[in-house]
This record gives C-alpha cells, structure tokens and sequence, in this order.
C-alpha cells in the first residue's frame, strides 16, 4: 500500500474548482515528480494535501489513513512536511528562529537537525543572525528547505525547490533530494525544471488542467513523445 | 560627472539625516531654554518636577496599557480600536468588584454594582481596602481576558487572514458596541471611586516648594514596572514568543510548520487582555474616578506611545509612554494648556516620519 | 459585420449598465421617502412635518453621500485609508467662517462674500489635505490611519483651544470661537426668498413672499420651504461630485491610484510617481470633504463637537455599507447610512413612545429597575428604559457597531456587491474591432 | 390640530428639550422631572384638557440640541420648554425655534447673552440672568469671606464666559479686589492638572470654578490631590449637585457656591408632588422649581392662546404671569388653565415667586442662596437678594 | 490641487524604443564602481560593468552574487552608498524608479508582484508610459478628455496584442490575484513589454516557467532585440544563457568577475568554481 494515495481528489479555492478527479500514489520511500503546464494545478496538488485548499470531493489517505478532513498542524504531526511554492520563509525572523520554527511541534529543538542543515547548507550557518527577509532569493529558498527538514518527515512536499537556484545549487538541490529520499523519506515533488525532475524521480505525473494527463516512470515519460512535444519544450 | 553622483549621493545622506538634525538641534534648543527658564524663575524647579512626575504617572499608564496593544498588534498585525474599550472595562469590572468587596453589607448592591454608591463613604484606598483592591485586580484581569476571548471567537477568528484594514474596521464596531452597552446598562456620568482623605500622600521637598505623589500614584508606577518586566520575561525567555512573531511574519507558513495558530493567538489575547484590565484598573485607582469612555479617550495616545516604540516592542511600549507622557506634560513650560495632547500627538508624527520603526522595533506591518 | 454588432451590444451594455445605476438610485430613494412618510403619518405629523422629515433625510444623506464618495476616492481607489475626515470636514468650515462671517459678530470674522469663504474653505481643506498625505507618502495602512486621527484630533483641539478664540493677524481679527463654536454666514439658498439673505430677520422678497404664501397655504412653513429648497440644490451637488469621481475613477489616473492600492512598489517601478498621485488624491479628497462640510454646516454653528472622530467612523460605516471601491456604492452607503442608521433609531422611539403607554416618571433610572420586574413578567419597565432618549442614542452606536461588525464580515464588499468598476476610459469588457485572426 | 378656541377641552402640545445626559447628566434628570410633573398634574385631573409632551435629550451638546428641537418642530410643537445648558439653548434658539416662531422658555439658562438676543421675542427663562450671579459671588468672596485675591477656572460656553466674566468685572471694579487668572476649559477630559496649575500660579485667595458636575468630578479630584483643602473655592449653580463630595470621594467643607432659589407659594405643593412621583427630595436639586414653572407659565400661554401656534404663545406669555388677574399657583394650576382658555385674566404665581418676564424675556425679580456642601448632600446657608 | 503631469518630471519621457540617440555606438548603460552595503552585508561591492545597444546581456552569478540588488540600485528602488550609473548619457545615479522609468529603463521583479485586485487588462494597460489620462484635469474634462479615450483605445489594441502574445489572452478578464505562479511571471513581463522602454532588466524572468511557453519567450526575446530593445537578463538556466545571451557578464561576491562571450565565460575556471559547480 502506498504511503500516500489520493484518490478521485477535487478540490479549489471557495467556489472555484480546480483539480478534477485527480488520482496519486506515492509510496514511503518514493520519489515522485509533478510536471505539467503553468496554472495546471500542481501546487493546488500540494495544498490539498497539506489541507489548505477547498476540500471538494475524493480521498487523501496517509499511511492507510484519512487526512482530507485534518488542518494543516495536525497533518504535520503524521510526518509531512511542505514547502510552499512562494513566500516560504518567515521574513522577520532571524535564519536560526526560522529553523526553530520548522521544529516547533517537537518539545525542543534537537540541536542536531540543525547542525545537519547547516551542513547541507553552509550559507545558512554563516547567516544564522540574519534576518531571512533579507537573504537573497537562493539563500531564501534554502532556508525554506532547512526549516522543512527540521522535522524528519516521512514524506517531503516540495513545490519547485529548484526554481531561482544557480545552476550549481540546482544540481546541489537535486543531490540532497536523492540523499533525503535515500534516506528514506519519500518526496512528492513539483518542478518546472522537468527534465531534471524526471530523470530522478521513480514515477511521474503530468497533470494538465486539474486532471491527470499521463503516468509513468520518469523516464518513460522523458521518452514519450507527446510529453516532450507538449510540456518539455522538444 | 563623478563629483556630480559624489553630490547626489551626499545630497541624499544629508537629506536622510537633516530631518534627524533638526530634530536634535530642536531638542537641544528646548533643553537649553528649560534651563534658562529656571534660571530666570519663569519656572520654578517645583513646578517643573510637577510636570515630571505627572507625565511619569500618565507614561507608565500609558505604558501599561500599551503592552497588550502592542502584543495583538504584532500578532494579529491589525490596529485594535477596541483596545481602549477593554481599558475600560478592566476599570469598570475591577471596580464593581472592589465596591462590592468594601460595600457589601453595609450598603445596597445596586448602587454598588452600578458604581453610583459614595465613595467618600465607602472610603477605599489601597491603605484602607487592600484586599478589594486586589481582588478588584484580579477580577478585571479575568474579565477582561474572557472578554478579548469571546470578542476574539464571534468577531475576529471568522475573519482571520483577512488584511489588518478588514480587522481595524471590526475592531471600530467591537468599541462602539462595547462602550455604549456599557452606558446602556451602567449610564455615563464619572464615577468617583477612591477615598480622597483615606489615600496616603508624601510631599517631596523640591527646590522652594514640593511635590505630592499620593499612594495611588506610587501603586500604579510599582505594579506597572512589575507588570512590564513579567511580560518581557514571559516573552523574551519562550519559545512561545518567537512563534507569536512567526504568525505576525507568515501565518500561512506558520500553519505549515505546525505552530498551532488558534492556541498562539488565543494565548496572545489572554495575556494582552488580562494585562490591558489591569491598566485599566490601575489607572482609574490612580485617578480616582471613571467614565465609560475613559479607555476610549486614552486610546490614541497608547497608540502613540506603542508607535513610539516600536510596534510589538513591549519595552518599546514602556519607553514610548514615558516620552508621551513626559513630552505631553513638559509641554506645559512652552505650550498653553489646551495643546498638550496635540503636542503628544505631533510627537509622534514626527517620530513615525523620522523613524517610522519605532524607537526600539523592528517589526513593521505594511 | 460582427463588429458592428459587437459595437451595438456594448453600447447597449453601457447604456444598461449607467440605467442600472440610476434606477437603483431611484428605487432606493423612492423607498426610503415611502418609509419616512408613513412613518411621518404614524406619527401624526402634517404636511409640514412630513415635508421636514423627508427633507432631512435628504440633506443628510446628500452631505454623506458625499463625504463617502470622498473617501471612496482616497480609500476605495488608492488604498490610503484616511481616518482623519473630521478633521479636513473642520478645515473647510472653519476657514469658511473665519472668511466670510461679519467682522461684528463674535467670533469676527473678514467678512468677505460667501463665495470666496466657501472657495476658501475648500481650498484650505484641500492644502492641509495635501500637507497631511505628507506621511502618506511614507507609511500605509494602520500607520496612516492612526497618524490621520491623531492629526484630525490636533485639528480639532486647536481650534477649540481658547488660544485662537479671537485673535489677531495683520490688524485683523479672527476667532474660531473655542469650545463654544462659531456662527457661521447665514445659507446662501435664503437669496432666493428674502430681502436681504443674510439677516435672519429679513422680511422675504417678494418671490418669497410668492412662494411661503403658497406653502404656508398646505401647512408647509417657511423654514421647511427654504430647506428643502437648499436640499434640492445639494442634490444637484453630489450628482456633479459623482460624475466627476466617476469619471477619475475611469480614467488612467485611476488606473494608477487602483495599481498603488495594490502594489506601490509596483506603480513606481512602471514609472508611475506615486507620490505626486498620493498627494494629489488627498488633496481632491480632502477638499471635497471640506465642500461636504461646508454645505453641512452653512447657516448654523461650527462647533469642534461635530468633529470628533466619531464623525469620521460614521463615514467609514457608510462607505462600507455602500461598498468600497464603487461610486455608486457610495452613494447609496451615505443615503441609507444617513436615513436608517444616523436617523432611523430616533424614529423608531418615536414611533414606539407613541404606542406604548410609559407614565410621567415612570421609565426606569436604572438597568435594575428596568429588568427586575421581568421576574413577573412585566417587560414595559424595560422596554421604556430601552427607548428612553438616553439609552436609544447609546444603543443606536451599539447597533452602528455591529452593523459595521456584521457587514465588515459577511459583506465587505458592501450593499452593491463587487461591482467591477473598470479603471479605463474606454469599455474593457470585451475586445473590439474582432480580433478574428 | 388647530384649537377650537374657547373653554372646551383641547390638546396642549409642549415639547421638552433638555439634557439628560452629557455635562449635565447629574443635574439634568431632576429639572425633566420637574417639568413632566405639569403634564402628569393636568392629564390627571378631571378636565377636558389635555397636555401632549415629547421628550428630546440634548445630551448637553448644541448640535444635538438643534436636531432634538427641529423633530420637535416637526410633530408640531409650538412651544419647548429648554433647553438646560446656555449654549444649547442658544443654537436651538437661533436655529430653531427663531426662523420656525417657535416659543422656546429655559428654565435653567443663565448667561447673560439671552438679554440682548435679537429672538423676535420668542425666548424666555425663568431663571435670573449671570450678571447678577457674578455679583453675588463677587460680593461673596470679597465681603463675606473677605479675600481680595481670586482666580476663576470656567467652563468655555456661553454660560462659563458669561459668568466668570461677571464675577471678574464685579470683584475687580465693585469689590477692588485682582483677578490673578482666569482659566477656560472644555468639557470631558481625563485630566484637569494641568488647568488647575495655570489658574492657582499665582496663589490667590479664592479660586471661583464655573461648570457641570460632568468635568467638575474630575477637576475636584485634581485639585485635592494637589492642593490644600483650606482654600476657599466658590462654584455656580451648575455645580450645585448634591452627589459632587461623594464623586470626589471626600468632604469638600472650604467649597460653596450659589445657585438661583426663587421661594413662591407653590414650593410645599411642588416638594409634596415631587416627592410622590419620583420618591425623591427636589430641595437642592437646582432648577427644579424654575423647570416647573417654566411648564407651567407654557401650558397657561398656550391655553390663553387657545391655538398651538408659537407667535400665539409667545403673546401670552407676559400676560398669564402678571398683571391684576385671578391668582394661579401650582396648586390650582388645572383651574387656572381653564380660566385661561376661557379668556379670564390669571396671574400665575410660581414655585420660584412671581414668574413676570420684562421686555426681554428676563425674570425682573432673583434671589440667590448661598450653599454648602455636606455629608448627605448640599445645604443652604441663607438666601440672598442682590 | 497640483496640475503637474507625472510625466513632466526632471526625466523627459522618451516615447520610441531605442534608436533615437545621436550616439548611437556608446554603451546605453554603464555602471561604475556600485557599492551597496546592508548592516555588515557587502551586497554590491564595486561592480561595474557596461551593456551595449540592441543585446541580449546575461547576468549571472551565484545566489546571493548581489544580481537583484544590483537591479534595485540601478533602477531606484534602492539608493547606492556609492558609484554611478549612467543610462543613454544621462547620470541617473539615485534617481527614483518612476524617473528611471519614464526615462526608458525598466525591470521586473525576481518574485512575482501583480497588482492583485485588478484585471489583467487593467494590469497590462496601467504599464503605458506618456499616458495623457495621468493628468488629473485631462482625465476628467470635457473635450480634453476625447484625447485620452483615443489613447486608451489605442492601448487596449496594444494591451491585448501582448497578452494574446503572451498566451493571457483568455484571462484578460480575471483578476490579476487569480493567477498561477507562472501566470504572474508572464504578466508582468506584458507589462513591462507595455512600456515600451528601451532597456528591460529581466530579474530570473522564466523561473517557473514552463519550458514550451520559456522557448516561445526566448524566441520575442530575440525579435524584440532586433526591433531595438536592450536587454540585461539574470537568469540560472545555463542552457538559457549559452544559447541566447551575449555578450555574459559573471558577478560574485558583488563585483564582476568575468565578462565575455558564453564560450569563454563557460570554461573560466574561476566561473567554474564560483558558479557552475566546478569539475575543475
Ligand atoms: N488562491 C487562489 N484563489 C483562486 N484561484 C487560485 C488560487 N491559487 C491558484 N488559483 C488558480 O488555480 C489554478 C491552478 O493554480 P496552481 O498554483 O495550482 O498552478 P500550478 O500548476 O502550480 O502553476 P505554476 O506552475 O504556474 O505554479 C490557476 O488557474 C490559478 O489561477
Ligand atoms: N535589505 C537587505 N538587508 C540585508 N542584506 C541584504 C538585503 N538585501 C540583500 N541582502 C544581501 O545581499 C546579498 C545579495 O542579494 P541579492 O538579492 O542581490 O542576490 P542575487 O544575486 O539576486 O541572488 P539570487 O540569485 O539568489 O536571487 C545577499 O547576501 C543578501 O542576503
Ligand atoms: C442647568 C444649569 C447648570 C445650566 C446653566 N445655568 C447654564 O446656563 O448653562
Ligand atoms: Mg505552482
Ligand atoms: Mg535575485
């Protein structure tokens, strides 16, 4: 049984619907990538799943349970974490304050989640003191990531994490996602950078227009070509 | 062309801190005719400790009942306009409660519940009645948080995420409707509350003549500081503190990371609220009276004192109700009586123009 | 051939969508004169009394019309929310009287002709406007808004202050008259019926004479004849605010002020410079707030009573019932506001006192008397303490206050509803010219 | 609702504008009550008369006085009884009840200025004019207390300027006494420190305070907690409210005032019907007396009158209150009513003494009494006749 | 009442793109020695750098390089501590984002701000600069304001022709805060494209946006450029930067640390190390 199985899902914002029966496995220690156009609804995806969006139909279940009904600090609890497409960190809290955060729903703050990060991401240990509005869009997207990692999830919600980094950052992004999934946290993924997505996920999905257009294993999907001609850019 | 940008860009610094200069050379000029003044005997030291000790009273009071401003300010990121309706009600709750603890027995309950009883007879000051002072405290503490509460649940959570203009203008109707349901049920007209002979006064001897600072005076600077430090303790030294921050940041995210929103906010109201009765009791025990609008007609210059500050700075707030305080009453050496609150007033354009961080904030809400 | 028919409905739209605004109107105004007069009826009131009746409620509900529609422009459109309106309202008829009441009255005043006094009035609400959108530049939302207050209260206590009671500049006096207020020149409309217009006890002119006979005939005095006929006029003066409005709203000015609202970092980075904007909008605002005073106060006392910031919040509920961002929507907000909230719970104790008997001396004093007897059953005790003048007008703001509650949540949008105002001055709903590549 | 003018029964409409609430929310209630009692005595006695009152309240501020009279005007009162404060009064006369010939009668009013109000005659009072109340308080401090230094701290509306302006002319060109500062302040504000500073810097003898007792708690509170309670300090009839030592929350023993107390044969009346509606003493209760006879002077011109139109009023006005007509008191006044309706001369003798207006709608006649404040309440000291 | 149109500023506006300047061969924008430091943060530290005429300039470097900053600083939304910058001859050094605009020099933001509560029509139609219904009194007069409703006819031809261009066409009616995240990338690129300047700065224009539409946009780049427009790109996508920049300038640490052709900027082992993830 897959960790995370979303079944039939329509969901939008107050009246207006935008995912249409939209059906997604993810199984625990998957990697599973989202492509599809802009305004496709792959974020849409993310947020239902996170319990932020208009719950309109179908079924969310995580680890064999229903999740489509629980808020977002409930959901966390069950070992998700996610990483909004935008506006992902805490603008006026220091880069430190904005990992504690990421570990609030623990008793304290295991001070070796945060030294790993830092690992990971030595800018952030160099800007520990800084306020994170202030850091540059990359340096912002890190931290996203940092704080998401805080709390050892079971799955990883990541929407575009790649979008804005340098190229080395990117293949870097990249590397840690395969660590982490390695690791054995799963990773449902958004990217625009599909290419790359795909050839590191184990299964894909096109989503095209809140429903699901194709299916398959990354690489198939790389190989298909009605995929390449309408969503990779040939 | 380089010496043109080396102007401009030296035209900016100045002109960034030209208005600071001003503000300073401004400042130093006043100091310097206070002196003179003194010298000369246009003002006599007495008098001008006078002023100093009662825009110290009327700082800490404004002080005081900032804190909860600011605490709900940072959170909620919206101006609360009731917030001077919560004043008076921790005044009016506390006192009722006093009256009835001193009263009771020997007086009817209705005038006492309706404050209407003499408080020349009833003869309370904090030497003569400590316990209905305090338990008067600590019912206007607990009143007021549930109040903020129940407000909280029917008016502002059904708007939560909405932009903080939405929450000022609820927050405008929530004062309407909790001051005039006061006058409804208690009537308006100022309520006297202390026992003027009973109350303990101490002249300080000052140059020529003295000042009087009576034990209600002393109470209220006693408990405020103590209050202030509490709070900032509290805040400071918790996790607790930098979640509340988090959700003023990004309340979307802080849901995303499992900060339990509902609880911070709920807690944020209780400890504002309660802290804002507790001004309100105080300061109606420090003037001796009430009316059901006196929260109300303090409430622009707490938010002076809070801008002041800082928003969300509670040590913000302390400081910049001792400015408005002292700068409203000192006034008095240049200004005529009836420009002293537009003076607290102007004192704080000017710093928002200056410094529109506050004096010790960081955070601003746009 | 289809553009042709594309043209013909968008005009039909247009015309539609500008009908649709005037028969709102209309219906909106034709229901709150039925109301009033039956209401006028139950009271027992005559002719003249119903004539009064109506005619206050139009004259208030012009005056925030068009104070709403002020603030509209400042709120509505640019996102600047201004809670300062009193303050500016102040400006104009203070400086109005300080120019044009008669140097022998007291206060003294120049005694220059009304034109220029009113000219003056909204001139000087519209620079002070302009002085104060100063922090406009640098600060938005809550920030402004306590800074506008703040400033409105300075307003107002300085010309309450006994400082400027009378005082003397250049050789001449002037006074604001302090906490007692001013009189102010007498209402222009009175050049139509009497001699001399500004004696308020000139015998009419002839034509007045012609016309109060008239009147006077039916039941309809004097007083009420002048009134309504300065209504009348006020309502001619807030049809031209809202065509002018209207039409900066539809304009690419407006389009700039919608864009600041948004984003201002925005608007600058576009080539839009903001701030002149910013001042220009305080300033237009501000000294139609200042006209709306004016016509408000004309004839009868400036008093620093009338504005304290309950004023300015009366504005804002209005604004919000009509819903921010729509002209039209202003409109309506200020009548209705005006009518059923300023003036209707006054009514209704009327209306009630008429029919529930309370003895002389019988309402009850306090909250207790009022409720103990409902231990037996016996509600008029409370009842008569509820409608008492004294707990009406409190519980009138109790009401204002849950109504601006209830509508800032269920309804922000307002009585209209989002009603897409588009800021061009051309129609945008649909492409012409047939793009049928 | 014309009248049919002769002795049969008709509705007399009288309308009462007063403030209830606001500045004058202590001193207010009992002056309304005071004046229903007319109503209430002459719809329960056996007659074919009948008196319809609308109340308006005030609430002690001109602008909402002004709109109070004009939905009086509109239900068709012909005459109000009002209002309380000299300033309210003064904007409803000007903009009430003079362009619409209404017939307006104060019965608390003081300032001077109603003197020489231009009104076409349609304003009356029933009390005396501040002129001679700042003689007396002048007279007062200089001869009795024997000070020849004084300050004022007045209440900035007709009534405060007209009356501290009084005081300061008599004391300073009467008595030979200085005026060291004279001080104006406005209503509700949290604090009156800072006034109080500027108008005792000088130390003199005696400070006058002119007001209601809406700011007057306040700035008592203020002066004791900054001052010696050995001063002298004389109030007006605006303070003269007997819950004042128990706001303030002591005994103000160095404080007196003076208030108008006209003495007629209809007190006893009066205090007995007062005292059975309301269960309560009217004695201290200043303008009770004058609020009742300014009702009742109203009913009797209107009855006279035999229309409910203000210039018909306003023209018996002088006449049912003087002249060598049947004597009506309180006690009769349902009688007098009649007799006035069916042309009879009367000559209404009131609760305050003689009720005979001059020329300017002025009482001719005042006396004053000189009170103190004690434990229960206010108490008068003597009365005076200037 | 102020009857200054916003236009009449100290930078004249320059209605057509480009081409118009006598000195046509002299760099259009210059940046010399830009200092900008925040607390202790150097983020722009002595960067300079020139773009000529009619390119297509790539700016890359590392995250946090000082890319955006250096935008900020050349078009006014941030005032330099130090240096200069100079547009088509003109000093436009701390002058403020609406001047630089006007004066035909505009950029985007790196993360996306639409004007939320407003079309995108109304989006893509408020962009125009020299528009005559800015000016108060002409917006709202009779006859005078016949000449703004022919100019806003005008434009909304313009401003459909851009959205259809840029596939928001059947949006034009939405509200801009309807948008997805790359919807709003694509706005406001309409928007500056409205504007008509000479040089657009491009802050990291295609991230998020997906890559068939990001080929179509490269390829208006392009055409664009041969109309005359200038433009000065951040962009991480090296694919992107090799195939249609030139010439390519690298910033690190605040300063430039190399600048020249793609080949040449892609076998710097100084840029290999800093930026691209070095296989030294
Ligand atoms: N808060 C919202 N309210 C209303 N509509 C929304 C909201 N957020 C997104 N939408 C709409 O939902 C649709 C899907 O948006 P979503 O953000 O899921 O797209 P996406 O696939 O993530 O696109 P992108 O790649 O551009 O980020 C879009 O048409 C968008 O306009
Ligand atoms: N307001 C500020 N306060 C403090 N530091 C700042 C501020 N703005 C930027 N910085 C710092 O300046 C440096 C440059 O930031 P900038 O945003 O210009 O980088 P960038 O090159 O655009 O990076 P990216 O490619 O990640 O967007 C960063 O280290 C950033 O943290
Ligand atoms: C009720 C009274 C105290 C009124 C006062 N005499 C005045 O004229 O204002
Ligand atoms: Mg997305
Ligand atoms: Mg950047």
């Amino acid at each position: 049984m897959a960790l995370l199985e979303i079944r039939d899902l329509d969901a939008g914002y107050g009246d207006l619907q935008i995912l249409d029966g939209v059906d997604m496995d993810v199984g625990s220690e998957a990697y599973v990538a989202i492509v599809g156009p802009n305004g496709a609804g792959k974020s849409t995806v993310m947020k239902s799943v996170f319990g932020l969006t208009t719950y309109m139909g179908g079924s969310i279940e995580f680890d064999g349970e229903e999740i489509s009904g629980l808020g977002p600090s409930e959901i966390i609890t069950r070992g998700l974490s996610y990483v909004p497409q935008s506006d992902n960190v805490f603008a006026g809290l220091t880069v430190r304050e904005n990992l504690e955060m990421g570990a609030y729903t623990l008793d304290g703050v295991p001070e070796s989640r945060v030294e790993a990060v830092f690992e990971r991401f030595p800018i952030l240990e160099e800007r520990q003191g800084q306020r994170a509005g202030s850091l540059s869009g990359g340096q912002q997207q890190m931290l996203a990531m940092g704080r998401a990692l805080m709390l050892d999830p079971d799955l990883l919600l990541l929407d575009e994490p790649s979008a804005g980094l340098a190229p080395d950052l990117v293949a870097e992004m990249f590397d840690r996602i395969d660590e982490i999934n390695e690791a054995g946290t799963a990773v449902l993924m958004v990217e625009q950078n599909a290419k790359e997505a795909l050839r590191r996920c184990d299964r894909g999905y096109v989503l095209v227009q809140g429903q699901n257009r194709h299916e398959d294993t990354g690489r198939a999907l790389l190989d298909d070509e009605r995929v390449r001609a309408d969503f990779l850019g040939g | 062309m380089a010496t043109d940008t080396e102007t401009n860009t030296l035209v900016a610094f100045v002109r960034e801190r030209a208005v600071l200069i001003a503000l300073g050379l401004f400042v130093a000029l006043l100091v310097a005719d206070l002196f003179r003044k003194l010298g000369t005997g246009a003002l006599t030291a007495a008098s001008l400790a006078g002023f100093v000790k009662d825009g110290t009273v009327l700082g800490l009071s404004l002080g005081l009942a900032g804190i909860g401003l600011a605490m709900t300010y940072s959170i909620l990121n919206f101006a609360n306009f009731a917030h001077g309706d919560y004043i008076t009600v921790g005044g009016v709750v506390g006192w009722i409660t006093a009256f009835l603890v001193t009263g009771l027995g020997s007086f009817e309950a209705q005038p006492l519940v309706l404050l209407r009883a003499s408080s020349r007879t009833l003869g309370i000051s904090v030497t003569t009645a400590p316990v209905a002072i305090f338990l008067g405290l600590v019912v206007s503490v607990v009143v007021t948080a549930g109040l903020a509460l129940l407000i909280d649940r029917i008016v502002f959570r059904p708007m939560r995420g909405q932009r903080g203009i939405a929450l000022l203008i609820a927050s405008v109707g929530v004062a309407l409707a909790v001051r005039y349901l006061l006058v409804f049920t208690l009537q308006t007209g100022p309520r006297g509350l202390t026992a003027g002979q009973a109350t303990p006064s101490w002249d300080l001897p000052v140059g020529g003549g003295s000042v009087t600072i009576t034990a209600h005076e002393a109470t209220l600077a006693v408990l405020a500081v103590a209050l202030m430090i509490g709070t900032h303790v509290l805040l400071r030294y918790t996790t607790f503190g930098t979640a509340m921050r988090a959700m003023a940041d990004n309340e979307d995210l802080a849901q995303v990371s499992g900060i339990p929103t509902e609880r911070v906010i709920r807690t944020t109201w209780l400890l504002g609220a309660g802290l804002t009765g507790a001004a309100g009791f105080l300061i109606a025990l420090e003037r001796g009276a009430l009316t059901m609008s006196f929260g109300w007609q303090l409430l622009l210059l707490v938010f002076a004192a809070v801008i002041l500050g800082g928003i969300g700075s509670v040590y913000g707030a302390m400081v910049g109700g001792l400015v408005i305080g002292l700068a409203s009453r000192l006034s008095l050496v240049w200004l005529p009586e009836s420009f002293i609150i537009a003076a607290a007033f102007v004192v704080m354009i000017v710093m928002l123009l200056v410094r529109p961080q506050g004096l010790l904030g960081g955070v601003t809400t746009v | 051939m289809s553009a042709r028919v594309d043209d013909g409905m968008a005009a039909v739209s247009e015309w539609f969508d500008g009908r649709s605004d005037a028969a709102l109107l209309l219906v909106l105004a034709v229901g709150l004169y039925a109301l009033f007069t039956g209401v006028s009826l139950v009271l027992g009131y005559d002719l003249g009394g119903i004539v009064n009746t109506l005619r206050r409620i139009t004259f208030l509900s012009a005056i925030y019309a068009m104070l709403v529609l002020a603030l509209n422009l400042q709120w509505g459109y640019t996102g600047l929310f201004n809670l300062g309106v009193a303050g500016f309202m102040a400006v104009g008829v203070y400086t109005m009287g300080m120019l044009s009441t008669a140097p022998t009255t007291n206060p003294p005043g120049l005694g220059l002709p009304l034109p220029i006094g009113i000219l003056g009035g909204v001139i000087a609400a519209a620079l002070v406007g302009a002085v104060a959108s100063l922090p406009a530049l640098r600060l938005r939302g809550d920030y402004l808004a306590i800074v506008t207050l703040a400033f409105s209260e300075i307003v107002r206590l300085t010309y309450r202050s006994p400082v400027f009671e009378t005082f003397s500049v250049a050789g001449l006096s002037l006074g604001t008259g302090g906490s007692t207020g001013m009189s102010l020149p007498t209402n222009p409309i009175r050049i139509l019926f009497y001699e001399n217009s500004q004696e308020v006890t000139s015998p009419p002119s002839a034509f007045g004479e012609a016309v109060f006979g008239t009147f006077e005939a039916i039941g309809v005095r004097a007083p009420v004849v002048e009134g309504t006929a300065y209504a009348i006029v006020l309502l001619f003066v807030v049809a031209g605010v809202y065509a002018l409005l209207r039409r900066v709203g539809n304009s690419p000015f407006g389009r700039v002020l919608k864009a600041i609202r948004e984003d201002e970092t925005v608007a600058g980075a576009l080539g839009k410079d903001t701030r002149l904007f910013k001042v220009k909008v305080f300033a237009l605002g501000c000294g139609l707030m200042g006209l709306a005073a004016i016509l408000w106060r004309i004839g009868g006392l400036a008093s620093t009573a009338d504005f304290r910031p309950i004023t300015t919040f009366y504005v804002f509920v209005a604004l919000i019932i009509g819903g921010a961002g729509s002209n039209t929507g202003s409109v309506v907000g200020g009548a209705v506001f005006a009518s059923l909230l300023f003036e209707g719970p006054n009514f209704v104790r009327r209306v009630v006192t008429q029919y529930v008997d309370i003895g002389i001396g019988q309402t009850p004093s306090t909250i207790f008397e009022a409720v103990g007897p409902l231990a037996s059953l016996d509600v008029t005790p409370l009842l008569a303490y509820t409608i008492s003048d004294v707990n009406v007008s409190a519980l009138r703001l109790v009401l204002l206050g849950v109504v601006l509650i209830y509508l800032i949540q269920n309804r922000p949008e307002g009585l209209l509803g989002h009603r897409t105002e588009t800021a061009a001055s051309v129609d945008l709903s649909e492409r012409p010219g047939g793009e049928d590549r | 609702t014309g009248g049919d003018g002769g002795g049969s029964g008709r509705t007399i409409k009288m309308g009462l504008l007063m403030g209830v609430t606001g500045g004058l929310s202590n001193l207010g209630p009992p002056i309304r009550n005071a004046a229903q009692l007319v109503p209430q005595q002459v719809n329960d006695a056996d007659t074919d008369f009948e008196v319809d009152v609308q109340f308006e309240d005030t609430a002690t501020a001109a602008s909402q006085g002004v709109s109070g009279g004009n939905a009086l005007v509109n239900a068709g009162y012909p005459m109000i009884c009002g209002a309380l404060s000299s300033e309210v009064s003064l904007q409803v006369a000007n903009q009430v009840a003079i362009p619409n010939g209404i017939t307006m009668c104060s019965p608390a009013s003081t300032a001077p200025d109603f003197t020489t109000l231009e009104d076409n005659d349609y304003f009356f009072r029933t009390p005396p004019t501040d002129a001679l109340q700042g003689q007396v308080l002048a007279r007062i401090a200089s001869e009795r207390q024997g000070h020849s230094s004084a300050a004022t701290l007045y209440l900035n509306n007709a009534y405060g300027n007209g009356l501290s302006a009084g005081f300061v002319d008599s004391f300073e060109n009467e008595f030979g006494g200085t005026v060291t500062a004279s001080v104006s302040y406005s209503e509700g504000q949290n604090s009156y420190s800072s006034q109080l500073s500027e108008a005792l810097s000088d130390d003199p003898d005696v400070l006058l305070v002119v007001g209601y007792p809406g700011s007057g708690v306040t700035i008592f509170r203020d002066y004791y907690n900054d001052y010696s309670a050995d001063r002298d300090i004389l109030v007006s009839d605006g303070l003269q409210s007997g819950d004042l030592p128990a706001n303030v929350g002591r005994s103000m023993d160095n404080v007196t005032g003076t208030a108008p107390l006209g003495e007629g044969p209809g007190v006893e009346f009066f205090t007995e019907q007062y005292q059975q509606v309301y269960d309560a003493d009217p004695s201290g209760k200043p303008f009770t007396r004058q609020s009742y006879d300014a009702a009742a002077v109203l009913v009797l011109a209107n009855a006279a009158a035999g229309e409910n139109a203000g210039a018909a009023v306003r023209d018996n006005m002088r006449t049912v209150a003087q002249g060598d007509g049947q004597e009506v008191t309180p006690g009769n006044l349902v009688e007098g009513i009649e007799m006035a309706a069916n042309g009879d001369a009367v000559n209404y003798q009131g609760v305050s003494g003689p009720v005979a207006f001059d020329e300017a709608g002025d009482l001719a006649a005042a006396t004053y009494e000189y009170f103190e404040f004690t434990d229960s309440g206010v108490e008068t000291v003597e009365t005076i006749t200037p | 009442m102020t009857t200054t149109a916003p236009d009449s500023d100290d930078a004249p506006a320059d209605e057509s793109a480009a081409t118009t300047d006598a000195d046509a061969d002299a760099p259009l924008l210059q940046v010399r020695e830009l200092e900008k430091s925040f607390g202790g943060i150097t983020a722009v530290d002595g960067a300079t750098f020139e773009v000529e005429r009619g390119t297509i300039t790539g700016l890359i470097g590392p995250n946090g390089a000082g890319k955006s900053t250096t935008f900020d600083l050349v078009t006014g939304v941030q005032t330099p501590d130090s240096g200069q910058v100079v547009f088509d001859g003109t000093d436009i050094t701390g002058w403020r984002p609406h001047q630089a605009a006007n004066r035909g020099l505009v950029r985007t933001f790196q993360i996306a701000r639409e004007l939320d509560e407003m079309t995108v029509l109304e989006n893509a139609m408020l962009a125009p600069r020299g528009q005559v219904g800015e000016n108060l009194w002409r917006a709202v007069l009779p006859g005078v304001r016949k000449e703004v409703v022919r100019q806003e006819e005008q434009l909304r031809e313009q401003a459909w022709e851009t959205l259809e261009f840029l596939e928001l066409d059947h949006l034009a009616e939405e509200y801009a805060g309807a948008l997805s995240g790359g919807q709003r990338k694509l706005l406001e690129l309409a928007r500056v494209l409205m504007i008509e300047p000479e040089m657009i700065l491009l802050d990291e224009p295609l991230a998020g946006v997906n890559p068939t539409l990001e080929e179509k946009l490269l390829d208006r780049l392009h055409s664009l450029r041969d109309d005359g427009y200038t433009f000065l790109l951040v962009e991480h996508d090296m694919d992107v930067i090799m195939n249609h920049c030139e010439p390519v300038i690298v910033l690190h640490q605040g300063e430039v640390l190399v600048e020249g052709s793609p080949e040449q900027v892609k076998n710097d082992d100084r840029v290999l190390e800093a930026y691209l993830g070095g296989e030294v």
